[in-house]
């Protein structure tokens, strides 16, 4: 038995959102009169993380802390339209709806507090943490709670607003493709070191390398959960995930978790993660959207470090111990590529 | 259909309830007694979601015929807290941000607090197959097996639920 | 049809129900009836249940050990007499199915599961059915019309106490850690007498469609000393007269060609 | 595990001192997930719950003959029995809400099933056993037809016909193509040119999404005759609109509810389950569940399709890759859904992100006897990455270049012109492939690690190739454009000229749309050989102020 070390390297960048019909959402903003805001969306939350990124998105804008706003994701009474959480479109596209409705909020929000102060409201700040007031002038000020009530009780206003992101819609041309598919992109490039067994084709994933640039990083602990859990998916669509093991046949599909393989938590490898953040011209405070590209790198770095290892193509997905073990015996043997690095 | 009534403990209170036969604990507990935490994932007991402790044990509740549970203690994630005080694995899930999409949560709740009752220091390794009954599609597992780890270093589980 | 439940306190009461029909299911721990129960499957009707207490317990006996049908794998891993089963117990399923998972299951389980049936069968167990007056059937037969058993009332099997430590060997092959369904497991007992093994038992799960003995490498091991040559015969031989299949884990090529991988690695004691 | 965030690189672009963002804030769902009382759909509880199970079908492809449900209906619990007649509309296609595509999709099949699975009728049910009971009872008398499972082998003439509304097995763009090309430059003269020509095959495997939380929906009356739909869709108004469309109620009467969801990965766009669940109550006035079990999540539900590509690479032997040619099949099962929209997703994502002077695609959207195929996390983009990457690996190998290296080489730059014909802005290929050696210890050249995205692209790099080989391969008759064709056609709806819809009759050739014979991609004579790609230019380029912008928090170029 030999174990062979290996290592592959693999770059994508991602299509941020797709020019889907324009990719349209839409968030509608307003204060109760105490000065807490809530955001309504109808995009959905799977896990990704929107209802927290878009609070702090629209707190950020509105200019108060996050805890004086909460989101209400998916109801279609009072939620306006969303596409839909997809294509890594959710933080772009409703980041930036989010981003005009809160605007539109916070400009009442100002008017109301420059009434009260009697002061332009061009003149006006906030602090982020729950007050408002004059630039230069930290003493003359209003909170933004006194801002909304005096809005509501004594002015008339309602402190609201809406907000759409939409695309022009991009005419494919059916001669040469010419399109504008996309807004903004994110990179990643990916080494990833395994150990391959060859007398039974078993793999081990060692460790991983990686370097994500999406943009920037809205809620660092939100990025993480997607690149982390993103690798690992990667790794399973890599290595183990297929629904026809014996495709284009039909025969031995799995039924459940126990025969859809992925890997099991003794499976992960370590993975060391550096994110680089080169906001988007035209995304919420320049944020892209990590969601999907997290996963698309390991996939042909697997591939690619079985090579390095054993000299094995595997150009079919996913890698199987049959498949490299077939690869090996198809060569004559383990044929080792030499180390990197 | 013919029913029959069973008396069991779901957290520590006492519930009487009529059950279906062949109805299986899950939906008993959900839909019977109204208690939502544990989810339905599978219900062929590859997926860990629905898992409960019984007697202190962790089982899957898709997989238990419900009326074996009569005389017995059901324990599941609505009775993880101590008041409106988080249990420490529910403040090392969320300080560790070990829950994305939610679903899988309750189940590895259970998992995880099924070891530390009976192992309040374990390894990773032993985390590891604590957790190996159940499939999480959001995290990678990594900051799973991490919050348990460190609710333990915190300590005081046994304290609670 | 609606599935209705029948609870039993007397084993003979059980066993009569079990026999009785066709369309009758006897519940050990549920990880089998009850996920077909959830599937909605139309084979039976019938879920019939036992409340017996010995049932569920582990008695040392001459030169063996009866191990109740209800037992659960977790119980066999904390077994102080089965600690030569522990490891086989311990890599079914997750902590949660093995507090539910029963030997007595096991025997029935198909496909990619069985495995601790595989270690039964590697160490000569018998299986205890009701109402066969205290004679054991080998598992050998019991595996071999292992359908015909199904109205049959499994009460225990019996596993002899392996002769010396080391002589029961286990290995389950997954492509899932620390908890998959296997792609293969073998479990080998090579009982040695003079520096020569005696008897040797070595069985396979997923290499056919109930566990079954590797002939060919027990035929290449009696007799032999354990050393570097016979381990590569016994190697050579291990997928002798065997057909295995294809499934969503592996297919019957795959499996032919690392049987004889993993059993060299398993009988040569190196891990990986 | 470790995370780091290298803020040297483009700080310059960036406002890091910003009140709420760049925070690790906690999620605001997170004390819900920890506590299980985060609401997914089926955490709402329901007095007189209805249950649906629906009647699958056994065989790959075959024609209906008959459908007996008296015996399941006799069944107890049985409530109500549902098939292709009861649903108002009875054909669709996900993306005609945004006017892609023809309707090709029936909710419950009255006709013929195309793949392994497809529903044929819905049991609604007092309970879920007995609604599994009643399912085993219904007879459907079937007459199975040949099948097709291989891309290939499905666009050969002759294969059988999958779909009938796409008697090729091609999805039609732009009413006029059976495939969507990109054409950019002149490959057949690049290869010409190049020292060396590069060729690979690549097949992904289909994919199950696997949330761990299925697909499904609750539908319940609601006062003021509407009904409240609780769901795990991933796009409420994409679920809503189709239930709209489907059972021809006006969108305002339908009250969509959801947010909160199990996971989804793509696998919960498909609306499936709304429609029926809404139906389900509109015909018993109770409410009704609708949820797929985990075999049929596995099976059943739509999973990312598998794809299958050629790539032919002409590459110099420094490593320049001087052209580059895909043939694309994406396997988008019996039916549309999502697949035809992945293409051009995945056209506009080629040729990577590598500045190349000549491309090509021919990409196909090809219907098998499969499961259809739908979104999933990495959409039409995560398959052709795989084959792209791999095959750049193959590239090294061949000149003898490190894998990094070369990717840097030939990384696209700010202001390179893309293939898709728009600049390329906002890169960071270079960046990560130097960040990811430098972590990994992976040795690489002086000149890899001092290039940049910043530096070197435009210029040359930045015009559409003088000449563009073009051609009307694959073209076909008989359908007309929506809204993606515009530039072909700007009038009607995409339809077919008359619908087949109808009676679809297998046994005979259908009349209405007409190929012309599937013609395989040839080479085109070339007028003139382009110039290979300007390298990267060796001066650093200007410096570049920066604006900063108070509210996005950026600098601005």
């Amino acid at each position: 038995m030999t174990i062979h070390r290996g290592r592959g390297f693999a770059s994508i960048n991602y299509p941020i959102g797709m020019n889907l019909g324009g990719d349209p959402s839409q968030a509608l903003v307003h204060s109760n009169p105490g000065g807490k805001f809530m955001v309504a969306l109808s995009s959905i939350d799977l896990g990704q993380g929107m209802k927290s990124v878009t609070r702090q998105i629209a707190a950020e804008t509105l200019g108060v802390p996050v805890e004086d706003v909460y989101v209400d994701t998916a109801d279609s009474d009072t939620g306006p339209h969303c596409m839909g959480s997809f294509a890594s479109r959710g933080t772009h596209r409703v980041g930036n709806a989010v981003i005009q409705a809160a605007q539109e909020a916070r400009a009442v929000m100002l008017e109301a507090a420059a009434e009260e102060l009697e002061v332009d409201p061009a003149d006006l700040v906030t602090d982020g943490k729950g007050n408002i007031h004059v630039k230069g002038a930290p003493s003359k000020s209003i909170t933004t709670a006194e801002a909304c009530g005096a809005a509501q009780f004594k002015q008339g206003r309602t402190v609201s607003g809406r907000g759409i992101f939409l695309i022009p819609l991009s005419e494919v041309d059916p001669e040469t493709g010419e399109m504008t598919p996309v807004s903004c992109f994110a990179h990643a490039a990916l080494i990833v070191d395994i150990d391959v067994d060859d007398e039974t084709g078993e793999i081990d994933v060692v460790e991983m390398n990686s370097a994500y640039e999406l943009g920037r990083a809205l809620n660092p602990r939100l990025v993480e959960q997607q690149l982390v859990g993103g690798a690992w998916m990667g790794l399973s669509h890599a290595a183990w995930e297929t629904t026809e093991p014996y495709y284009p046949e039909r025969s031995h599909g799995p039924l459940d978790f126990n025969t859809y393989l992925m890997p099991g938590p003794g499976d992960i490898a370590s993975h060391h993660i550096s994110i680089l953040e080169r906001p988007a011209p035209d995304g919420p405070y320049g944020g892209k959207g990590p969601g999907e590209m997290c996963a698309n790198p390991v996939l042909p770095a697997m591939v690619n470090a079985v090579f390095n290892a054993v000299g094995v193509r595997i150009d079919e997905l996913p890698i199987t111990p049959e498949k490299i073990l077939r690869g090996i015996r198809a060569n004559g043997g383990a044929q080792p590529q030499g180390r990197r690095g | 259909m013919a029913k029959k009534p069973i008396q069991f403990h779901l957290n520590g209170s006492e519930k009487a309830i009529f059950v279906e036969e062949g109805q299986n604990l899950l939906d008993v507990i959900r839909r019977g007694v109204g208690d939502l935490t544990p989810k339905y994932g599978c219900g062929q007991g590859t997926c860990g979601t629905c898992t409960v402790l019984i007697d202190g044990k962790p089982h899957l509740s898709c997989l238990t015929l419900a009326e074996t549970i009569e005389g017995r203690q059901v324990s599941t994630t609505g009775g993880l807290q101590r008041g409106a005080e988080l249990h420490p694995l529910q403040k090392a899930f969320m300080e560790g941000f070990a829950a994305q999409c939610g679903y899988c949560t309750p189940g590895m709740l259970m998992a995880a607090k099924a070891l530390l009752d009976k192992n309040p220091n374990p390894s990773r390794d032993e985390v590891v197959e604590a957790i190996s009954g159940n499939i999480c599609r959001c995290t990678g597992y990594e900051p799973i097996i991490n919050a348990i780890l460190e609710a333990a270093k915190a300590g005081g589980a046994r304290r609670y639920g | 049809m609606p599935v209705r439940v029948e609870t039993y306190d007397r084993t003979e009461d059980a066993a009569r129900a079990l026999s009785s029909s066709r369309s009758a299911r006897f519940l050990g721990g549920g990880t089998l009836v009850m996920r077909a129960v959830n599937a909605g499957d139309q084979s039976f009707d019938t879920i019939v249940r036992l409340r017996d207490p010995s049932f569920s317990t582990i008695r040392s006996e001459g030169d063996g050990y009866t191990v109740g049908a209800g037992v659960t794998m977790a119980a066999v891993a904390q077994s102080r007499d089965l600690a030569f089963l522990a490891p086989v117990a311990r890599v079914v399923g997750g902590p949660a199915i093995r507090n539910m998972a029963t030997v007595g299951g096991n025997l029935f389980a198909t496909g990619n599961y069985g495995d601790f049936t595989v270690a039964l069968l590697a160490l000569g167990a018998t299986v205890n059915l009701a109402g066969s007056s205290g004679r054991g059937i080998p598992i050998d037969d019991f595996l071999r019309d292992r359908e015909r058993h199904a109205t049959s009332l499994v009460l225990s099997v019996t596993v002899p106490r392996p002769r010396e430590a080391g002589a029961f060997r286990f290995l389950k092959v997954s492509r899932v850690k620390p908890k998959g369904v296997s792609v293969m497991s073998i479990a080998t007992y090579l009982p040695q007498s003079g520096g020569r093994v005696q008897g040797a038992r070595v069985a396979y799960g997923s290499m056919a469609p109930h566990p079954v003995r590797a002939t060919g490498v027990e035929r290449a091991l009696d007799g032999q000393a354990l050393d570097a040559a016979a381990i590569d015969r016994a190697a050579a031989a291990a997928t002798q007269g065997l057909n295995p299949p294809t499934d969503a884990i592996a297919s019957g090529w795959y499996r032919t060609e690392v049987a004889g991988v993993h059993l060299k690695r398993l009988l040569a004691g190196e891990r990986r | 595990m470790t995370i780091e965030f290298r803020k040297e690189y483009f700080a310059d672009e960036r406002d890091d001192n910003l009140n709420e963002i760049g925070k690790p804030t906690q999620r605001q769902d997170a004390l819900g997930h920890v506590t299980g009382r985060s609401p997914f759909f089926d955490d709402h509880l329901f007095d007189g719950l209805l249950h649906i199970r629906c009647v699958r079908s056994p065989h790959h492809h075959a024609r209906i003959r008959r459908i007996d449900t008296s015996e399941a209906e006799r069944m107890p619990g049985v409530v109500r029995i549902i098939t292709g007649r009861d649903v108002p509309q009875n054909l669709n296609t996900l993306l005609s809400l945004l006017d892609f595509g023809i309707d090709d999709e029936p909710l419950l099949s009255e006709k013929k099933v195309s793949y392994k699975g497809e529903p044929v009728a819905a049991v609604v049910a007092e309970s879920e056993r007995a609604a599994r009971d009643a399912v085993a009872k219904v007879r459907v008398d079937w007459e199975e037809l040949p099948a097709v499972f291989d891309v290939e082998e499905a666009v050969k003439p002759g294969a059988p016909v999958v779909n009938d509304i796409y008697p090729g097995n091609l999805f039609i763009y732009h009413g006029k193509y059976d495939h969507q090309k990109l054409r950019f430059g002149d490959v057949e003269a690049g290869f010409r040119q190049a020292d060396q020509v590069i060729e690979g095959r690549y097949q992904m495997s289909p994919i199950e999404q696997a949330p761990t939380e299925t697909c499904g929906a609750i539908a319940a009356p609601e006062t003021n005759d509407r009904y409240v739909v609780y769901t795990s869709t991933q796009a409420l108004f994409f679920s809503l609109d189709t239930t709209s469309k489907l059972l021809k109620t006006p969108s305002n009467r339908l009250h969509f509810i959801g947010g909160t969801v199990g996971g989804g990965f793509g696998g919960k766009v498909d609306s499936l389950h709304e429609p029926l669940a809404v139906l389900g109550t509109m015909l018993t006035g109770r409410p009704c569940k609708y949820i797929f079990d985990r075999e049929e999540e596995m099976q059943v539900g739509a999973p990312r399709g598998a794809e299958r590509w050629y790539i032919r690479d002409g590459v110099m032997n420094d490593g320049r890759i001087v052209a580059r040619k895909f043939i694309g099949y994406f396997d988008s099962g019996a039916y549309t859904r999502l697949s035809s929209y992945a293409i051009i997703k995945g056209v506009g994502h080629l040729p990577g992100p590598y500045t190349i002077p000549n491309v090509y695609a021919d990409v196909y959207c090809v219907f098998t006897n499969r499961t259809p195929a739908t979104a999933m996390r990495g959409f039409g983009i995560t398959g052709v990455d795989f084959a792209i990457e791999a095959h750049m690996d193959k590239v090294a190998h061949a000149v003898n270049m490190d894998p990094i290296e070369l990717r840097i080489l030939n990384a696209y730059r700010d202001g390179d012109m893309k293939a898709h014909r728009r600049l390329a802005k906002n890169t960071a290929l270079i960046e990560c492939c130097q960040v990811a050696a430098e972590k990994a210890q992976w040795p690489i050249s002086q000149k890899a690690r001092q290039a940049s995205s910043l530096r070197e692209g435009g210029g040359e790099r930045a015009k559409i190739p003088n000449f563009t080989a073009i051609d009307q391969n694959g073209l076909v008759t008989g359908f007309t454009a929506g809204n993606y064709a515009r530039k072909a056609k700007r009038s009607e709806p995409a339809a077919p000229q008359s619908l087949p819809t109808q009676t679809p009759r297998h046994d005979s050739v259908p009349v209405a749309p007409r190929y012309e014979q599937p013609v395989r991609p040839q080479h085109q004579p070339a007028a003139s050989a382009p110039p290979p790609p300007a390298p990267p230019a060796q001066t650093a380029s200007d410096a570049r102020r920066t604006r900063f912008s108070s509210i996005s928090g950026l600098r601005r170029r």
